[in-house]
């Protein structure tokens, strides 16, 4: 049952990039995304607080490697240097290969 | 205060503001639950708004408008000036001063409710219009500390900044809550007033006992980045107030509102600026700026400078009138 | 509206929901915490159910029996009438047309809660068993919804569409608190009156701008779904109104309980409806039935249908006796 | 009671305990999300300490220093006598035993803010230093409950224990608002009466709403482990009424006062004990001494218990003195 | 170490569905699942709301292959059709097999 | 571009041990961890309340291999016997393998 191979890109950033970064990545042909709520600590220092601007995200993207690829490179370019975040891909099997 | 006797003359807010910090410094397990926050901060924005808005519709526009601007200068000025100071003398990087400076430059709520609330329990007068006069001064050291921080060469996403900014949470409900206001007028608010009025001091306690638990997270900071900060982080809003003073005069205002416009002036934003900058100058360390503003500005204010500004401001007007 | 003048006479809590409304529009940063939503929530549930406790008491059941049959009647009426239309005239598919039906056959607490203050503000009585009527109207709508949708042969698992009506959150709430009010009386409920009634209006106030968010999001689906839903979405109301009112002077209801009756009719479910929809007619779309209730039915019955249904149930009372 | 009759004469805040409880036993969907659980017990021990604050600035050290060691000792010695109860009726391990001990050596705020507002209700005073006896109470237990389970002889972590009991969020809240009480005094107190004073039955009931529904999921824990824990949560808590009673009339305490040291003694911890059991006692299994306290006795000292102890007081009172 | 290969069955669906879904998680063999509140973006659009119609979860079970396989395809059957529901599966290793 | 492989591990446990267990895995070399809210059933029973003492947390570190076995076996020692406790690890491929 399980023969489609797909990727799941998992991005922990800063909360204020919610907006944009879910503008890229459906811009870079992802078909969806899940988003939730996380704290941590990286090389940016503790991101735990009640408060926006000192709070994490959390975001999943189920896709091809072609895409997985392009949304992490891009993501790269664009906020590595400033931003607290951290990008890893992993692989998963999924039912409905048409949908990702 | 009534009849009873206290054992000091301290507001109850600044000692929940205390507990916060003791128990964050005390590394407590104590912590308020990001949906909590943003409630209490969501009641106190309105809050503010409403009883603004009320006033506002008494006010002839012709009355506001030369304030509006004059404030909006003062929100141009004060980075205008922390600028170089930071630059300079406190050897920051270029983003890093515009940074810290458009925070000083623009506004602190809770620093205002604070004065709001030491002015009312002391029965002291201000003008009505003051929320006005906060949102004005939330934004001109926004798009300055944008400015300072990339040039005028190269392309400031300006629409993003600008969504950005007037659509943040802090503004909009300030603003909603001030056109609320003077749409609903005194008689319309009559019925939401037992939340957004009567219980507006005790929701601010709360808020304060976050905003001490925030405020010990950003000492950590502060050992980091030195000397330079601490001093500029109590020098930058007494220089401030007394530039929130002299607008204070030139514009007419009376003892209470001068001493608000001082406190305004005063306090550092953060939560629209940080948001701001974080989005148009991402190279900005926020770490800088909010161990600042939080760690050094806020406490600083709030525990020494609102009796001050008020002093400065009774002092003057003593000096200069009637 | 007491001593002073306000620019306009809209109910304040009506211009939470416009701020809702234009923040959400102009996709501002603005949210509610789930939390939040459901404190706001909870909280106004068990006001409405301890009000009308508080009231019950006074009542022989022998006098509300008649009432609660009637509005059982009234609740499998308006489906029965709505599900034809959606599907010969609007063309939509069967689940679909029996999901919206079960919308506009059951209530919306938020509206009633409205309509409750608008009148509040001017002083118009109503019967005070009115939250009951409100419960006991919930439920019909439903169960007309699921067999219109899967027919009395199919095997509808009655089990679990009843034990997510009767024990879904809205329902537990209000009938909670109206047996809370029912068994503490007036004096019980004292003591926990600044919370559930004082702060009333306050607390509607954050929900109708949450509320004025959500409208906005489901405009969306409107767009989509085209000008039948939106014309549905508005004369359902004003049918559904006509009949309330009927059942109103059937029943003997005073001008304000018939108007309040009216309101009820036209009102169109939001939670509870959604919710058992969801589970036992999975295969209806639930943005379409939200789309209506939502983006049309909800803001008009607010902005436009309550002082409507007012004048209605004063015209009638005028024309047909005293 | 004012003057309309209820139908019973049981507190509404009970009845949203029960309220509670029935949701949860029928599996409604109801649940309060945990940032709201954490504002409300919050506020409630804020409240509770602000109270106890404002009242301590009256009274001399001299006069309360007997009582709180007399409370300290009555703390070490209740989880002394349930120990071998436990462990040898009971047949509990070491582990089980010590930790069901120091919950039932502690106290529960729920039940004291239970007690007060019944006492309040029925206008019936008592000394307003109790919030202090309170938090002293909290934590011997805790003690003799990690020296029973792990002896002397073995390490016990006493930095880690000491700020889990001390910096929880229990203990702070609580010993902060009593700080804060006592420095501001009534008059300071006073701007944020609405929401810790006013709003305390309110935002009590919704809290009983939740331990409702929380007891309700601990009922399950109960059948498994059988009739002795059952015995034991309805049997220690008499027991120790007594005790506190005894203490209450040695300290020369009022009939109220007696009672509120009674319903702390019989009541048991099911926040900080169980917290710090879990760091300091790992073995000990929470779900037997949740089902006791949780499952058993803050619902029988709720319903049955605090009337009882205060019909104790009243009955030693008269006994004993004039 | 780390010896015991076991698969973790990630699902995304309507938070109306939660109650449901984990009996018939548990019914196909799980030893446990765990939950967590998100919001996200698919086929059914945006779905992020403060508001538990439009809101979702996300599920996790670790279990062997064939359990699996036997809930995916259980929810396959029951949800693809009606409901907002995505799922993927992933290899990862535990440490106690007769848990799993 | 994938090219640094590293593992993920996966903690779900009591929230009670937030505290001691983040030290933990930063004593043991992890140079991050993202944490987040979650709920769940196992083998010690339901943890689904509003409340700290019945409520899990869900921590992910991103690591090397070692480092992942280091927490995992350490974990287990410490905490396997006494609390609710699972973990399970996979494999990722990071961007900048210098920062895990
Ligand atoms: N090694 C790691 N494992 C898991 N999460 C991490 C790791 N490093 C960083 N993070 C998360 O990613 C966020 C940003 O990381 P950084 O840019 O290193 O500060 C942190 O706040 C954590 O939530
Ligand atoms: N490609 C994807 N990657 C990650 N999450 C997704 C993806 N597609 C859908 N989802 C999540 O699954 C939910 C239901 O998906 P759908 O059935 O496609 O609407 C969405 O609301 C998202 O939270
Ligand atoms: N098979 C499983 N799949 C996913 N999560 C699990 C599983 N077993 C346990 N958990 C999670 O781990 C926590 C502790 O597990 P346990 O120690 O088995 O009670 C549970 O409360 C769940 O949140
Ligand atoms: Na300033
Ligand atoms: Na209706
Ligand atoms: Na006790």
């Amino acid at each position: 049952m399980w023969t489609h191979k797909r990727k799941v890109l998992t991005i922990i950033t800063e909360s204020a990039l919610e907006r944009v970064l879910l503008e890229d990545i459906e811009r870079l042909g992802a078909h969806g995304y899940t988003v939730s709520d996380v704290r941590g600590k990286g090389h940016r220092g503790v991101r735990t607080s009640a408060w926006d601007t000192n709070a994490n995200i959390r975001v999943e993207v189920v896709c091809d490697a072609e895409t997985a690829a392009a949304i992490a490179s891009r993501l790269k370019d664009q906020y590595y240097e400033n931003y607290a975040i951290i990008q890893y891909i992993a692989d998963v099997e999924v039912l409905r290969p048409e949908r990702f | 205060m009534t009849e009873e006797k206290a054992l000091t003359d301290i507001d109850p807010i600044i000692l929940f503001f205390l507990l916060g910090l003791a128990a964050g410094l005390l590394r407590s397990e104590l912590r308020l639950p990001s949906a909590v926050y943003d409630l209490i901060s969501m009641v106190l924005l309105l809050a503010i708004g409403l009883k603004g808005g009320v006033e506002l519709a008494q006010q002839p526009f012709g009355y506001l408008l030369p304030q509006i601007l004059a404030v909006i200068g003062m929100g141009f000025l004060l980075p205008l000036i922390a600028f170089p100071v930071l630059r300079h003398l406190g050897g920051f990087r270029r983003a890093d001063a515009a940074s810290i400076a458009a925070h000083y430059g623009s506004v602190s709520v809770a620093t205002y409710a604070v004065a709001t609330a030491w002015f009312a329990s002391r029965e002291i007068e201000f003008e009505a219009h003051m929320p006005l006069l906060l949102v004005v001064l939330e934004i001109p050291a926004i798009l300055i500390g944008i400015l300072m921080a990339r040039g005028l060469s190269r392309d400031v996403p300006l629409a993003t900044v600008g969504r950005e900014v007037f659509l943040g949470k802090g503004i909009v409900l300030l603003v909603g809550g001030l056109l609320i206001g003077w749409v609903a007028g005194p008689g319309g608010v009559a019925s939401i007033e037992p939340l957004f009025f009567d219980l507006f001091k005790g929701i601010l306690a709360l808020f304060l006992l976050e905003m001490g638990l925030i405020t010990a997270a950003h000492f950590g900071g502060l050992r980091r980045y030195g000397v330079f900060l601490v001093l500029f982080g109590i020098g930058m809003p007494l220089f401030s107030a007394l530039i929130g003073t002299a607008f204070g005069l030139l514009l007419g205002l009376s003892v209470g509102g001068t001493a608000i416009l001082a406190t305004l002036a005063a306090s550092a934003s953060y939560i629209a600026v940080p948001a701001a900058m974080r989005i148009s100058v991402p190279e900005a360390n926020p770490a800088l700026s909010l161990a600042a503003a939080l760690g050094v500005t806020f406490p600083f204010n709030v525990l020494v400078g609102i009796p001050l500004y008020h002093a400065l401001a009774s002092w003057t007007h003593r000096i200069l009138g009637g």
